[in-house]
């Protein structure tokens, strides 16, 4: 079976797709290594000039450390109080359990611009924005529902009988949960994670408003930088991020073996 | 183990009362005065009068302009969300099913695009698709073409470039979704007779419903509150709900209307969101 | 006092319209081997996993040693579950399915490895331990599952079909080890089963069960030589049933006419004359070549190895014959046959 | 919490504490902290400068107006459409003219009533094109010249440049804006076919070095800077008729957390010196009548004697008041052809 | 020329040190009834899904009808498969599940409706229709999934299992059911089973396989009355087996000195004198009690029902001996018996 699904028509239509997807990323790593000082095709030199920028940006690299811990924050919180919330929605049977599981995802209806705005009148009396918890609490909303959706749909999917054996092995609802339910359940768990860790590092409309000199997040700092300038230093932030996310992947598929994780 | 017993209330609740709180603080009380926000008056130059009436929402309700801009909004959710669906699908399916020594860096490459700035991302499609691009570059030079199509600059590169920047969340909930696939009944399904065609859609397309479902809700919430690309790639010729309310709240400073249409958003998005929990709940009832 | 009790559990699943168990009412002594009998969704599985604690009884309660159980969570239960459908962990390789009970007893790393190498030896799979779920065939699986469950030594044993997917003397063996151990540590079993030989063979009681209801509970031998009803005499160990007429009982023995035999004897424990069924097995029912006075005709001849089965036709009903292969001389299709019992082996049912 | 959040701050005096100046971000903010708060805090080092950028005045308006209890920011800067939204709503405070004596030299047309902020720079409204234009552009018109079809850019209102181009062609078709801009949308009706984009990205100048587009309107300072950037593959060129000047105001926050060094700092980006440096850097014109920018500097902004009498009069607190009607406007008519 | 061969198929599983399935050749005829018997994990399973084309043989060919299968895709192959673990499709109703055979070979609406009513009655599931798979019992998932099998009516039928969780009379009806629809139709069924009196029941044909290799191919009766070795002795039916010294054959009869029992007699293909092996089936015995001259003692007796199971300490070793209950006299524990045997009840091995 597995050597006639690896037939042609899929591996074109597969590599297609992919290169459709990695398409602009592709100009961008192309374009960060160009002396022009606007991003455009073709390339007219090469040279590493934009990676040398960058190096000096400390707005760039304090904005990235920002990010990065927010956004693992953002995540670590969305998932832990995310998966509770699912498992209730999805097992559990109780009165308006509709209602309450319509309010988990509410926040996707409200354009981030809006939450933005609202959020800041909230948390500036609060005297919290600017600051990483500040930032936090404005991205939790909006990164919660995604772990929810996708942790309460591998919960649904899941074999529930091997929730059944481990009880009757003895083991308590939570080492259950953290020994069997979760390993189960972890491709949901881990994308609702890696969806609110991104969602957070790329979110740029609501810290907008969130940010404060103390506090820039990344994607504040690169749409202040775009506004006024085009150079290929952004190209090159971006090829760095890539490089990072990889050599991350790299490292979980090691430590972790994704492959597991994911199948 | 789903009894309505006094033991599974506490525990539902539990489960729910840090998910409450957070939403409370980071999402309840913001919408909240979101809504006083709304009944305020505005004006056209910015200013706020605090007061109650509902003059912002009479203003949009009655206006055909913003209707059809309704429309428009609701139209590009679904078209962005069915194309999305359309080309994540194979790719989600492929990695899912590959036993390929390379699958952990297939997953990595399907997902890294996230971790490149959207906005980033989308100058990527504007160098590709310009009147310079490389794809009108690329046409001239084979000569199929005498002038640069225009790709970006209207709702085409809307759509393209929103499909692009969807993709990853897709192809993620997808591979969640499939969850532990069972080839055994694929299996099943062919030596029953089912070619490839027709066990996909009978068994492999049923079975992945909630995955598609997560990610087309996903994607046409994010598409229709997306407003950086139809900024970038709509050449200020194409209107949605989004950008209409990014204007309104930062250029000309309306927040009462802002905020109005805010709310009207969320109203029409609370019938796509029954609509999904319907079809959500059909599936597990299976 | 009983040790294990059950007290009028009845369970009806939502959306179905008659309970699956129904008034279902046993004592259970301690390291008692009970057996669950019974036809194919009469209630056996339902049965075990309210005991367990899987799934809430509609009404009724069950009392383990003395406390009231039925609020009871699942993992303080202590009991050893062998599910259906195995349940295995598919994270988890063999060993580390083994393992898993004894983990959450904190059992320590040494002992554990010690003890879960003895019940991998004991399902024959000492060798497979590192090999994941997905690797293994069918009765290897259920294996495991067995493993699992006995590894933790529970106080009650829970079998739900444990050995249905392994051949004749593998489940011989597999049988064997359950009872030594159950035995040894004087563990409270409640097994099911489809099999009912294998369920006279080593339970201290079966509990026959049908549509929800337990139509009779008695020791191996009782179920057999007295079956409560027809469908528990048709249900255990192959039957056939005559439809006659007492004439007469005297020292519990009963004068028949017997529809299509003629006048018979049979064992009659009720003592009224009338309608009555009367059981004869198989094997008791002794067959011989006659051309005339014959009962019927020889219809179906079928080669089971150690013996022969016969189907006769009696009239316009089928009698079944069984006789041990190479002992009696083997009659072919077609033969003209008389059919004959010793009233000890035959019982009449009311 | 933010450090510098509190009403009254011992630390805050004439010459020493720490202010936050909010103004544009990219270019304005490099030259701006080169050529004034650089020398600033050469002149004054017990005062700390810290200078948030904001996308645009409107973004600046809205951050002041959501912390209005608890103002984070002392010294803003903004276009004057939007500075007297701010001061209507109370976010800015008056200057004191005694703490800020430089006040006083500012062109007429830079002050604000009641003391508010007034102008720090003036730019103009100029025409831009790639250099393969020939010939170079001197007039509005040769934006609907046909063989530009599909190759001008004009960034749409609200943006101000939009609005810009409308209020001189309503002027040039004999309209009176503080009545009817129709005259005004009917011709940029006409320009629509012409025009690429209405929302270039990543902004004019760069899609007109790239040749991507041909001709675009701009601002002066911006469209000047650039040229020496891209060495001349992006010219400006300043029309030979009526434009129109653009304003950004310094203000002072209200209730702002170190007001007495915020005025210091306001005062010293008035002065001759400061408008002089920022002139030669990046070509504003000077509000300082007594500045003295090198004469290269201001013959390229839009100060230079020979084009000033061809500046529009406008009314900017008329201008924010229309700002919605207008977009309106464009929406329906302009854009949406 | 046999309607499906296999050639020489060979399967290892990557990862694993020996091959699941080695040198299988097995030809077919068209309408025979094969079983696949053999202990757990020797590769029953793995043979049925090469055929069925699940997974790829590592070497070997298949050829079906004169044509090469090793290449045919799954679909196009018209097998209908009774899996293991069932595989239904848990978003589909039990009607759909076994409706959806039908749906791929375009029958009209009205003929698949009265098909699948056909096959659930035969499965004796009319009345669960449109239950959800979640909803059944473990043995009505399986008659599901029989039904869904046989509602195809294909050509060739592979059964892996399909009775292992339905109790003797359900498990005999549907044995029956399944006999005379692939009689009717003239389907190739290749039947993997647990149960060697199954086997003996209802195939043409046994493969007796162990560790991935084929011991012995033959009919019921050549299988069960003339092992080939030991291994297949031991597997079908009980088998004592005794050592012993042949001291002269004549006439197909060898004169046997017997360890533990004395001089012996038994039937010999071989002829050759010397140490051998002698096959007596544990029913073929007789016990008698006996206080001189006794070979050994009774150690166990097991009540099966149809009959009692002794076991017999003879020397160091186990002699089972199985008499019909209740036509013989009941011996005791620890009783001295003597065992005997006709010389036609016996097979010498080599
Ligand atoms: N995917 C796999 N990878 C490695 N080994 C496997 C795999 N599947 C099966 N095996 C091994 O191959 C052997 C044969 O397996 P198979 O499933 O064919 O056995 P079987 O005869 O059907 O046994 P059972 O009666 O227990 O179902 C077993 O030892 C099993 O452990
Ligand atoms: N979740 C459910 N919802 C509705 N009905 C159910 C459910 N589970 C089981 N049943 C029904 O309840 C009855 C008893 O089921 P149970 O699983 O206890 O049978 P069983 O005796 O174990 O049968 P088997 O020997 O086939 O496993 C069956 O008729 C079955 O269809
Ligand atoms: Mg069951
Ligand atoms: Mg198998």
């Amino acid at each position: 079976m597995t050597s006639k699904l690896r037939g042609w028509p899929t591996r074109i239509l597969v590599t297609l797709l992919y290169l459709f997807l990695l398409a602009p990323i592709l100009i961008v790593v192309v374009i960060s290594f160009d002396t022009q000082s606007t991003m455009a095709f073709p390339p007219q030199g090469f040279s590493f000039q934009w990676y040398a920028r960058l190096a000096e940006n400390a707005e760039f690299i304090h904005g990235f450390q920002v990010s990065a811990v927010v956004a693992a924050g953002v995540a670590l919180l969305a998932l832990l109080i995310g998966v509770p919330a699912a498992v209730a929605l999805t097992w559990h049977e109780f009165p308006f359990r509709g209602v309450l599981s319509g309010f988990f995802l509410s926040p996707l209806m409200v354009p981030a611009i809006v939450l933005g705005l609202a959020l800041l009148l909230v948390l500036a009396p609060m005297r919290i924005t600017g600051t990483y918890g500040g930032l936090i609490v404005a991205h939790l909303a909006i990164t919660v529902p995604y772990v929810i959706r996708t942790t309460s749909m591998s919960l649904m999917t899941m074999n529930r009988s091997c929730v059944e054996a481990a009880r009757t092995l003895g083991a308590s609802p939570w080492r259950t949960f953290r020994r069997v339910t979760l390993p189960l359940i972890a491709p949901g768990v881990l994308a609702g994670g890696v969806i609110a860790f991104l969602i957070s590092f790329d979110e740029a409309v609501i810290s907008l408003f969130v940010v404060g000199p103390q506090a820039t997040t990344l994607p504040v700092e690169i749409f202040h930088y775009v506004e006024e300038r085009t150079d290929p230093q952004i190209a090159a932030l971006s090829v760095v991020l890539i490089a990072i996310s990889i050599v991350f992947v790299v490292v979980i598929e090691r430590v972790a073996g994704l492959k597991k994780v994911l199948r | 183990m789903t009894g309505t017993t006094r033991s599974n209330r506490l525990t539902v609740l539990g489960l729910t009362v840090p998910g409450l709180i957070g939403m409370a603080v980071s999402f309840l009380l913001p919408l909240l005065w979101l809504l006083r926000m709304s009944f305020n008056r505005g004006d056209s130059s910015g200013l706020i009068e605090e007061t109650f009436t509902f003059d912002s929402y009479a203003q949009f309700l009655g206006d055909s302009y913003y209707w059809d801009m309704v429309w428009e909004t609701t139209i590009l959710g679904l078209g962005v969300t069915v194309l999305t669906l359309v080309v994540s699908y194979p790719i989600a399916l492929f990695l899912v099913r590959t036993e390929s020594r390379f699958k952990g860096v297939l997953i990595a490459l399907a997902v890294a695009p996230l971790l490149t700035s959207s906005v980033v991302r989308t100058y990527g499609w504007l160098v590709l698709l310009g009147n310079q691009g490389v794809v009108n570059q690329a046409l001239l030079a084979t000569g199929l073409i005498d002038g640069p199509l225009a790709l970006i600059n209207n709702k085409l590169g809307v759509y393209v470039a929103l499909v692009e920047i969807m993709m990853p969340y897709m192809i993620l909930a997808l591979l969640a979704g499939f969850g532990r696939f069972n080839p055994e009944l694929e299996h099943a399904a062919q030596s029953l007779g089912a070619n490839r065609w027709r066990t996909f859609w009978r068994i492999v397309w049923p079975l992945s419903m909630p995955g598609v479902l997560t990610g087309a809700l996903l994607v046409f919430v994010l598409t229709i509150s997306a407003f950086v690309t139809p900024r970038l790639v709509g050449g200020g010729k194409v209107f949605y709900l989004a950008t209409e309310i990014y204007d309104q709240a930062t250029e000309t400073l309306n927040w009462p209307f802002a905020a109005a249409m805010a709310f009207i958003l969320l109203g029409l998005f609370a019938i796509v969101i029954v609509l999904y929990q319907r079809a959500l709940r059909r599936i597990e009832a299976q | 006092m009983a040790f294990l009790q059950l007290s009028n559990i009845v369970k009806k699943y939502p959306g179905t319209d008659r309970p699956s168990v129904a008034d279902f009412t046993l004592d259970i002594d301690k390291g008692e081997f009970i057996s669950l009998l019974g036809p194919s969704g009469c209630g056996k599985t339902t049965t075990l996993r309210m005991i367990a604690g899987l799934i809430e009884p509609t009404s009724g309660q069950i009392h383990l040693d003395g406390g009231e159980l039925t609020r009871a969570p699942v993992h303080q239960r202590g009991m050893g579950l062998v599910f259906q459908n195995y349940a295995l962990f598919p994270h988890l390789d063999v060993e580390r399915n083994v393992a898993f009970g004894l983990e959450m007893r904190r059992v320590t790393k040494s002992e554990a490895r010690r003890r879960v190498e003895e019940a991998l030896d004991l399902v024959r799979l000492g060798h497979l331990k590192s090999r994941r779920i997905k690797q293994l065939s069918g009765g290897q699986q259920q294996r495991v599952a067995l493993a699992r469950a006995l590894v933790i030594e529970p106080s009650v044993l829970l079998l739900d079909e444990p050995l249905s997917n392994l051949d004749a003397k593998l489940r011989d063996t597999m049988r064997e080890e359950i009872r030594a151990i159950q035995r040894k540590l004087g563990i409270t079993t409640v097994f099911v089963t489809h099999d009912q030989d294998e369920a006279l063979a080593v339970s201290d009681r079966i509990v026959v069960m049908s549509e929800g209801v337990v139509e009779q509970v008695g020791t191996p031998e009782e179920i057999y030589e007295h079956p409560a009803n027809k469908f528990v005499a048709g249900f255990i160990g192959r039957a056939n049933l005559f439809e006659c007429e007492i004439k007469r009982t005297s020292g519990g023995v009963a004068e028949l006419q017997v529809a299509g035999l003629g006048p018979m004897h049979a064992i009659d424990d009720h003592g009224a004359p009338g309608a009555a069924t009367v059981l004869v097995r198989p094997h008791r029912l002794r067959i011989s070549a006659a051309d005339d006075d014959a009962h019927g005709t020889v219809e179906t001849v079928v080669y089971v190895g150690d013996s022969i089965e016969y189907g006769v036709r009696v009239g316009d009903s089928t009698v079944s014959v069984q006789s041990v292969a190479g002992r009696d001389g083997r009659l072919e299709q077609g033969a003209r046959v008389r059919l004959s019992w010793r009233a000890e082996d035959a019982l009449v049912l009311k | 919490g933010c450090g510098n959040g509190t009403a009254t701050n011992a630390n805050d005096s004439a010459d020493s504490g720490t202010i936050t100046v909010k103004g544009y971000s990219g270019v304005f903010e490099d030259n701006f902290q080169k050529a004034v708060i650089e020398p600033f805090k050469k002149k004054y080092p017990k005062i700390q400068v810290k200078y948030v950028g904001s996308a645009n005045s409107a973004e600046n308006l809205a951050s002041l107006r959501a912390a209005r209890n608890t103002p984070d920011t002392d010294v803003s800067i903004m276009d004057i459409s939007t500075s007297g939204t701010a001061n209507k709503s109370q976010l800015f405070a008056a200057l004191d003219p005694a703490k800020v004596p430089n006040m006083a030299d500012i062109d007429p047309r830079g002050k604000v009533e009641g003391n508010f902020g007034p102008a720090l720079t003036f730019d103009s409204l100029v025409l831009i094109y790639n250099d393969s234009v020939s010939p170079a552009p001197t007039k509005w018109e040769s934006l609907w010249d046909p063989k530009y079809k599909g190759k001008v850019v004009v960034p749409a209102q609200p943006d101000i440049q939009g609005t810009a181009l409308m209020l001189v062609e309503n002027q040039k078709g004999g309209g009176d804006y503080t009545k009817s801009v129709d005259a005004g949308v009917a011709r940029l009706k006409q320009l629509a076919p012409n025009v690429q984009t209405w929302d270039p990205q990543p902004d004019q100048y760069t899609l007109v070095q790239s040749n991507t587009a041909a001709l675009a309107i701009g601002w002066n300072a911006r469209a000047q800077y650039y040229q020496d950037q891209s060495q001349g593959k992006m010219k400006a060129a300043i029309p030979d008729e009526d434009t129109i000047f653009q304003i950004n105001t310094i203000n002072l926050v209200k209730d702002s957390p170190s007001p007495a060094a915020a005025q210091t700092f306001l005062n010293y980006a008035l002065s001759p010196e400061a408008q002089a440096s920022f002139t030669d850097t990046m070509f504003y014109a000077p509000t300082n009548t007594k500045a003295k920018p090198s004469d290269e500097a201001l013959a390229r902004t839009s100060l230079d004697p020979k084009k000033s009498a061809k500046i529009l009069d406008v009314d900017w607190s008329q201008v924010a008041a229309n700002r919605d009607a207008w977009t309106q406007l464009w929406r329906r008519q302009i854009l949406a052809g």
